[in-house]
């Protein structure tokens, strides 16, 4: 009862708060990866190194170049969007007729190719923006401004994919193209055209999150290593291809890994993660707020 | 197999047997014990894979291979006689416990590719958890024997190594044509391709794959735990985890994935293809060995999407009886601006 | 309206389509009958961009089709049922129906389309969220007559409509033929119900192994002894 | 038929595999025996009942004929018949088994075996291996070669060649159909559920296959549920007609009475009745002469 | 034939480890190795063959073993971590090859382990983990005003080889000096997020933090810890991350000061008054060399001297006595002349001296006159604060009041 009570305190909310938190960036991460992997059903294994890739960028212009955070942001993001065309054009389009699997190891090249690109042109060493935001304190609880700076814009990112998704044209032929891609020339879509404009907008995003994680992370060519994996369970464990279930899923996320980890060691918080993600796998095949047949 | 087939088996394994008596480099017999264990490893998981069964759970089962076997020798001093088959095992158990409802629940394609690399982040996360036995990241050293060197399958003489690595990698072999032969084989096609019109021919859906990943998950067990006696020494980063099993899967598609030694040939390209680009780069130009083979690996997966031993083969005898698996594209019935 | 001229088209190496010539006069119902692996479906096919002819002109309404790409000839004014319905399974019968809109001519006319299928196929209206994928063999093939209709089509491509229709909604969707060309619609319509089809369209071509059989009107073709032959097996 | 349907190892002389040449005795015609009883099967999906209580039982050697506007129910309750779906509520009584909620492998092993209604071939198999997975599977496992010996018996009943390497992809549409029966023929059942084996047939493939059809039944003594929009066909061929609209039996009986009965008329058959009709005066007139 | 010594050295050039010190280890000893190259020893020509364990303990085992048995190196020299270190040294000492470790300072690197032909003149982890204990422990009463008893102490560390080891020897201390352990837990040095052991840390309270981490975690571990207003009295950093401390002021900025790090000293931080006269020349050439390679670095780091330092010790003292002694460079004539080896203290550049414990012993091949030194981080430098032999400043102690992590 005693040990209840012990952990039943200040530092228990603090912990759920820290996991909403973090929470705010996974999603943020995860909304970019939903579009592509969800929605248009292309593997990109290497997405959290456009991230990376983006936090380079975001350094460079900032650290190097003395260009102003809120000037350099846009150019990262059209930078990745175009890293995330260029990723479409020379490696996923020939590859749209193959199985599945080879895209998925295709990009996983990539992200070896990516990781080594940022070695050889970066260098080994971590670099920290330097940019420390201001901190937001409550009696004994404190949040980070650049964390509910990434999760307001999870949200609105978030909100705005999603409408884009359901209320335009466009994005009903986002949606629909990985259902019968040769069928949609009948439509009068342009297939080409299309995934070009799917993978800059999973690439914006990407840089978007770029932008955000910056402010938090060092960045280093391994950084990707980090996030990845977890970004793609969350994906899934909202259901892919469904926004809202997303963004939740990476708050169930976040709060397991931020709770385990306050009960036990760190890692634990992981493998409780894991489980749960394959629980729940069972229980709803489809995701977290599929509705059960 | 054709007569001739049979006779250029024959030549090759004897030619493979008597290498390391002929051959003594032992950097070069190292390298080649790497490539038989791994070729090993690869063609266990493309058991599953080739069968559309993509599992990224497979770094998970080599882990516990490695680890359960290490950890059995150390604290109760037990074989890794014993302590192999008891590894085994424990994947086995583990791939059923995962298997089960992922098949049950038909939890297939993208999902069940997460849902096993769930499982490999799993293991390699309770591995480093348990740092007290396992060493964590640190690492994990089997003891050296003091007695019986048989008895604790540890040997300082690489040939001897060699061809042990050389009888489990045949073993593996051997195993995949058995199932390649098997009645199992058309059955998982036809799951591959659909598993509602296969249940509705009789199959039962959730035994088959059931079978076909438990065999999967004990190979790959048994290559961890040899990978294991071979080194005397693991981490969680190389016998675990999804970086291992992402390897698998790179180097059985770079291979080929629907003929049986593509696998091996695999292992040979990427393993010999990552050490002579370090040792080529060496430190001069640092990093860029990982660059030229991250390209090289895009490319051979971009123009040869049957691998490289399957296009090989494919152009060696261009009319094969029947087109298989991921091998024929879905029918074209058209392509928009072509 | 449409004009085909010696086609030759095919799959790979295999050639489905021997020098094809072929009319359709604006306002007309023309059918195209033939045995299975005829070449009826390549057809279709060739003339609304999925497939490119190896050689041969097609002309729509003096536009040349095989210059167009295959996403601007729905522009043209055609629009294709393809065989087997090829609906979006995951997407809704509304998203379906929107994509058959997605046209930048058609966005803007969008809920009137709407209402026209609706009209058309009440059940359409009832089912509007459900996935196209689960709806029964029937409705599936009513989603894709209405998928069509949304891009107001001048010429519409129906290749085999009534298969796997209950027999009141064959009635239904022959009678809709002779309702759509009373708006001026052009229709050109693949089927294997031959009587049928031959009692809604005022000509018909008869197609054999990719070539061109015979052709004429309607009343000619239900007497013409080539196709009681080749085709009823009479 | 040299097993009674009601024996508890219903499965056993198909097992064997020899079922196939046991011609069904012509004259055993009257009093047949049961093979199929369905009682208050309902399919609700979400909130849209899809099947609605419907019950019906199918004899020994028959040739039942399931009709219904589109929508109606039909493959949905072949589905819950052959285990792809489980019944929300509702009994299958199969050889006087419960089967209702199996797997679909127990079910074909049981000796159910379906097409169905968009073919669906394994295209990474060759014919022969697709329809000799179904002779080894659909038969309880027992023996690769009386698997083999089953495919070849089903290729050619259903007129497909038993040359080993032909691939499925040379198959046209009715060729294609042809493969599902063989799958399905392979796997000797006793009651086979047929889903539109006539879509995208011409009318003398549709003709070949409704006497395929009927030859199944009387040289195998295989009961068969057919499902068919094509009417003129259906109609000369079954035995008895059930008809289903949104999820409900609405008619049953003689192919004439059905195709006479108003509600049938309005709902589904619309002015087609008289073909309808004809066709199925026409197949009595045949069966009574 | 001319005579020539072939080496073969190993350190992590890419992966994580590279940008945690190793690549700095390795720009230290090729300036000692090129420099030697230059002049030969003995008569003998220096050849060194590098390569590139990628941060990956099999690639250091496959790279050890290619260059023994390919490149037919006489020995290796190198190695940054211990999870390389410990495999291979097993490998080569079956090999019966003779191995220099210049850094890997995992105690499990000999513990028991009977090596003959493997040598490291670097202190073990635990003697880090026990020095900064001391250091607390000998200040507890003076800067704390607490009872051992009373002042409570947080242990985090990595998980990896080198944490684990230091943290084995915080806990040591702590338990000699009677402190109350109100924390020890490790994590994972790529979690991406720490704010959970931020959180338990709030809880637990402690007056100093002992941690051990490479960089990406303690920048992120700091900057939650402030995010989350963790409020401690002085954080303790065993090297690794620490000892860089150009990623410490970039990633923290004013906060970076006060921290402290206890490291082999720095070779430009050692006292050379007490240091053999002929060390301060090499010293400055070594950080002549650094300056051309890395040029407007404000502190060089520590990082840099272990690998020259302990690379001098060998090519100044152990290669040219075996060559003279044992009559070669085979591994038997090098093992000879690295146990014979005795250099007082303040003869290396390092400020320790150097002998090896014998055959026999537990920790046989470590150097039992090796230790760190504590140093702190203050105004943008560092100083020596401990111990009492080396110290250049009285140490701050703890965090003044107003800095953002005092708990004043
Ligand atoms: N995607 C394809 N790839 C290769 N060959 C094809 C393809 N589609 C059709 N064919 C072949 O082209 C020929 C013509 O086929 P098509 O589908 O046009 O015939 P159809 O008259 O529509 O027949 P059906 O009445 O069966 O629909 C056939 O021999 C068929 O096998
Ligand atoms: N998974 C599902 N979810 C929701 N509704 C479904 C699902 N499957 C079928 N339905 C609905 O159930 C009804 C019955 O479908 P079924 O396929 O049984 O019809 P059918 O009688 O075979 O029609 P057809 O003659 O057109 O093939 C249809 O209205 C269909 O939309
Ligand atoms: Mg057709
Ligand atoms: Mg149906």
């Amino acid at each position: 009862m005693q040990a209840f009570l012990d952990i039943f305190d200040i530092y228990l909310l603090e912990a759920v708060i820290n996991g909403i938190l973090l929470g705010g960036v996974l999603a943020l991460l995860a909304l970019g990866l939903n579009l592509i992997f969800g929605v248009i059903d292309v593997t990109w294994i290497c997405y959290a190194e456009l991230v990376m890739i983006g936090m380079y960028a975001m350094y460079f212009m900032v650290q190097y170049y003395g260009v102003s955070y809120f000037v350099a942001a846009p150019f990262t993001i059209l930078l990745v969007a175009l890293l995330g065309a260029a990723l479409h054009y020379l490696v996923i389009a020939p590859l749209l007729t193959a199985p599945p699997i080879n895209q998925l190891l295709a990009t996983g090249g990539v992200l070896f190719v990516l990781q080594s690109f940022a070695t050889v042109a970066f260098g080994i060493d971590f670099r920290n923006l330097g940019i420390r935001l201001p901190v937001l304190a409550f009696g004994d609880m404190n949040f980070s401004y650049a964390r509910l700076l990434s999760f307001l814009a999870a949200l609105v990112g978030m909100v705005a994919v999603y409408l884009f998704m359901t209320r335009t044209f466009t994005g009903t032929a986002i949606r629909a193209i990985s259902q019968d891609r040769q069928i949609m020339a009948l439509m009068g879509v342009d297939t080409k055209k299309l995934y070009l404009i799917t993978s800059a907008l999973g690439g914006a995003l990407a840089g978007l999150a770029a932008c955000l994680l910056v402010l938090q992370y060092d960045v280093h060519p391994f950084v990707g290593l980090s996030f990845g994996p977890i970004t793609f369970l969350i994906c899934v464990l909202g259901g892919l291809g469904n926004f809202i279930g997303g963004f939740i899923a990476a708050f169930v996320f976040a709060e397991i890994i931020s709770l385990g980890g306050l009960f036990s060691d760190l890692e634990w918080g992981y493998v409780l993660a894991f489980a749960f993600f394959i629980v729940m796998m069972f229980i709803r095949p489809a995701g977290l707020l599929a509705r059960r047949r | 197999m054709t007569g001739q087939g049979r006779l250029a088996w024959a030549v090759g394994l004897a030619a493979l047997v008597a290498l390391p008596f002929v051959y003594r480099d032992p950097y070069h017999l190292h390298i080649l014990v790497l490539i038989l264990i791994w070729s090993f490893a690869y063609t266990s998981w493309s058991m599953m894979g080739r069968f559309g069964l993509v599992s990224l759970g497979h770094g998970g089962f080599m882990g516990i291979g490695a680890y359960v076997t290490a950890l059995l020798w150390n604290h109760l001093g037990w074989s890794p006689w014993i302590g192999i088959p008891i590894s085994m095992a424990a994947a086995g158990t583990l791939a059923l416990i995962v298997g089960y409802p992922c098949f049950r629940f038909r939890i297939t394609g993208h999902y069940f590719v997460l849902v096993t690399l769930a499982l490999s982040g799993i293991v390699l996360q309770v591995i480093t958890a348990t740092r007290d036995y396992t060493g964590g990241s640190l690492g994990y050293t089997p003891n050296r024997a003091s007695g019986n060197k048989l008895l604790a399958l540890q040997f300082d003489d690489k040939t001897t190594w060699y061809l042990i690595a050389l009888g489990v990698w045949l073993f593996g072999i051997v195993v995949w044509h058995w199932v390649d032969r098997s009645m199992s084989r058309y059955a998982l096609e036809a799951i591959s391709e659909d598993e509602d019109a296969a249940a509705a021919a009789g199959v039962d859906v959730t035994a088959e794959k059931l079978k076909i990943t438990l065999l999967s998950a004990l190979m790959t067990a048994l290559a961890g735990a040899i990978y294991c006696q071979y080194q005397m020494f693991i981490t969680p980063d190389t016998v675990s985890g999804i970086a291992v099993s992402l390897q698998m899967v790179f180097a059985a598609i770079v291979g080929g994935l629907f003929v049986s030694l593509g696998p091996t040939f695999g292992a040979v390209i990427t393993i010999l293809l990552a050490e002579s680009l370090r040792i080529g780069f060496g430190t001069k130009a640092v990093g860029w060995d990982n660059l030229v083979y991250g390209v090289l690996l895009v490319l051979f997966i971009i123009f040869l999407p049957k691998g490289i031993l399957g296009s090989v083969l494919d152009r060696l005898k261009p009319q094969r009886k029947v087109p298989r698996a991921h091998e024929q594209e879905a029918v074209q019935i058209a392509r928009p601006g072509t | 309206m449409l004009e085909l001229r010696s086609v030759n088209a095919g799959y790979g190496t295999f050639q489905a389509l021997f020098d094809v010539d072929l009319d359709v006069r604006a306002g007309e119902a023309v059918g195209v009958i033939g045995p299975n692996g005829a070449g009826k479906t390549t057809l279709m096919r060739v003339i609304s961009g999925l497939i490119r002819p190896s050689r041969g002109s097609i002309r729509m309404e003096g536009v040349d089709v095989v210059a167009t790409p295959p996403h601007k000839i729905v522009s043209l004014g055609i629009a294709h049922v393809p065989e087997n319905r090829r609906l979006f399974p995951q997407l809704t019968v509304d998203d379906n129906l929107k994509m058959g809109a997605f046209m930048k001519e058609a966005r803007g006319h969008y809920a009137e389309r709407l209402e026209v299928v609706f009209d058309l196929f009440p059940r359409l209206k009832e089912r509007r969220h459900q996935m196209a994928g689960t709806m029964s063999g029937g409705e599936q093939q009513m989603c894709a007559i209405g998928r069509a209709l949304m891009s107001n089509p001048k010429l519409l491509l129906l290749d085999e409509p009534s298969a796997g229709l209950a027999p009141v909604v064959v009635q239904q969707v022959f009678e809709l033929v002779k309702r759509i060309r009373a708006r001026g619609l052009t229709v050109l319509i693949v089927e294997q119900n031959v009587q049928q089809v031959l009692r809604v369209v005022d000509r018909a071509y008869l197609i054999e192994a990719g070539t061109i059989r015979s052709s004429g009107t309607s009343a000619e073709m239900l007497a013409s002894d080539t196709v009681k032959e080749a085709y009823l097996g009479v | 038929m040299a097993q009674e349907p009601g024996a508890a190892r219903g499965r056993a002389a198909t097992a064997e595999g020899h079922h196939l040449q046991q011609p069904v005795a012509q004259h055993a015609k009257r009093r047949r025996p049961l093979v199929l009883e369905v009682s208050g099967l309902v399919k609700r999906f979400g909130g849209f009942t899809a099947v609605n209580n419907v019950s019906f039982r199918v004899d020994q050697g028959e040739i039942l004929g399931l009709i219904g506007p589109n929508g109606s129910g039909k493959s949905t309750i072949f589905n819950m018949l052959s285990g792809t779906l489980a019944p929300t509520s509702g009994s299958i009584l199969f050889a006087g088994h419960e089967i209702a909620g199996l797997a679909p492998h127990r079910i074909i092993n049981r000796g159910i075996g379906r097409t169905f209604q968009i073919p669906r071939p394994f295209r990474r198999l060759t014919i022969f291996e697709n329809v000799a997975l179904a002779g080894f599977y659909g038969q309880g496992r027992h023996s690769r070669i009386k698997a083999e010996e089953a495919a070849e018996r089903s290729l050619a009943m259903v007129g497909l060649p038993t040359d080993r390497h032909a691939s499925v992809d040379g198959l046209g549409a009715a060729g294609l159909k042809k493969l599902e029966l063989a799958k399905a023929l392979a796997t000797a059942p006793k009651l086979l559920l047929a889903d539109e084996s006539l879509g995208g047939l011409d009318e003398t493939e549709m003709d070949q296959a409704a006497d395929m059809l009927r030859n199944i039944r009387d040289e195998l003594g295989i009961t068969i549920i057919w499902v068919e929009h094509i009417m003129g066909v259906l109609m000369r061929v079954v035995d008895r007609v059930m008809v289903l609209d949104h999820g409900e039996k609405i008619s049953e009986g003689l192919p004439s009475q059905v195709a006479g009965d108003p509600r049938v008329i309005e709902v589904y058959l619309g002015t087609d009745a008289e073909t309808t009709q004809a066709a199925a005066a026409e197949a009595r007139r045949r069966a009574g002469g | 034939q001319e005579k020539k010594i072939k080496i073969g050295v190993v350190y992590d050039l890419t992966g994580p480890l590279a940008g945690g010190g190793s690549e700095l280890n390795y720009v230290g000893a090729k300036i000692i190795l090129d420099h030697f190259a230059r002049t030969g020893v003995e008569g003998y020509k220096i050849e060194a063959v590098y390569a590139d364990a990628q941060s990956k303990p099999d690639v250091a085992i496959n790279e050890s073993v290619r260059l023994l048995e390919q490149e037919k190196v006489d020995m290796v020299l190198g190695f940054f971590s211990s999870a390389q270190c410990v495999p291979v040294a097993a490998r080569v000492e079956q090999l019966k090859k003779f191995m220099w470790m210049t850094t890997c300072i995992s105690s499990a690197v000999f513990n028991e382990k009977g090596y003959k032909y493997v040598f490291r003149p670097q202190a073990s982890g635990d003697q880090f983990g026990m020095m900064t204990m001391d250091f607390i422990a000998q200040n507890a009463k003076a800067k704390f005003d607490k009872e051992p008893k009373d002042l409570r102490v947080a242990i985090i560390h990595e998980d990896g080889a080198y944490g684990v080891d230091v943290s084995r020897g915080n806990e040591a201390g702590a338990k000699k000096a009677g402190f109350n352990v109100v924390m020890k837990e490790g994590y994972s040095a790529t979690a991406p997020d720490l704010s959970a052991l931020v959180t338990k840390l709030k809880r637990a309270k402690p007056d100093v933090i002992f941690h051990t981490g490479y960089n990406p975690d303690i920048t992120l571990l700091l900057r939650q810890a402030r995010e989350q207003g963790l409020k401690f009295g002085a954080l303790m950093g065993h090297g690794a991350g620490y000892g860089v401390y150009e990623k410490l002021k970039e990633g923290m900025g004013a906060d970076a000061t006060y921290i402290f790090n206890t490291d082999p000293i720095s070779i430009w931080l050692a006292n050379q008054k007490t240091m053999d006269p002929k060390l301060p020349p090499v010293i400055k050439m070594v950080g002549e060399e650094f300056d051309k390679i890395r040029p407007g670095v404000a502190i060089r780091s520590a990082h840099v001297g272990i690998g020259a330092s302990n690379t001098y010790v060998f090519m100044s003292d152990v290669l040219p006595r075996a060559i003279k002694k044992y009559g070669g460079v085979d591994p038997d004539a090098l093992r000879k002349a690295a146990l014979d080896t005795d250099i007082p203290e303040g003869g290396t550049m390092l400020g320790f001296g150097v002998k090896f414990y014998g055959e026999g012993t537990p920790m046989a091949g470590q150097n039992e006159r090796s230790f760190p030194v504590v140093i702190q981080y203050l105004e943008d430098k560092s100083h020596v604060v401990w111990p009492k032999s080396q110290a250049q400043r009285e140490a701050v102690l703890p965090l003044p009041k107003g800095t953002t992590y005092s708990n004043q």
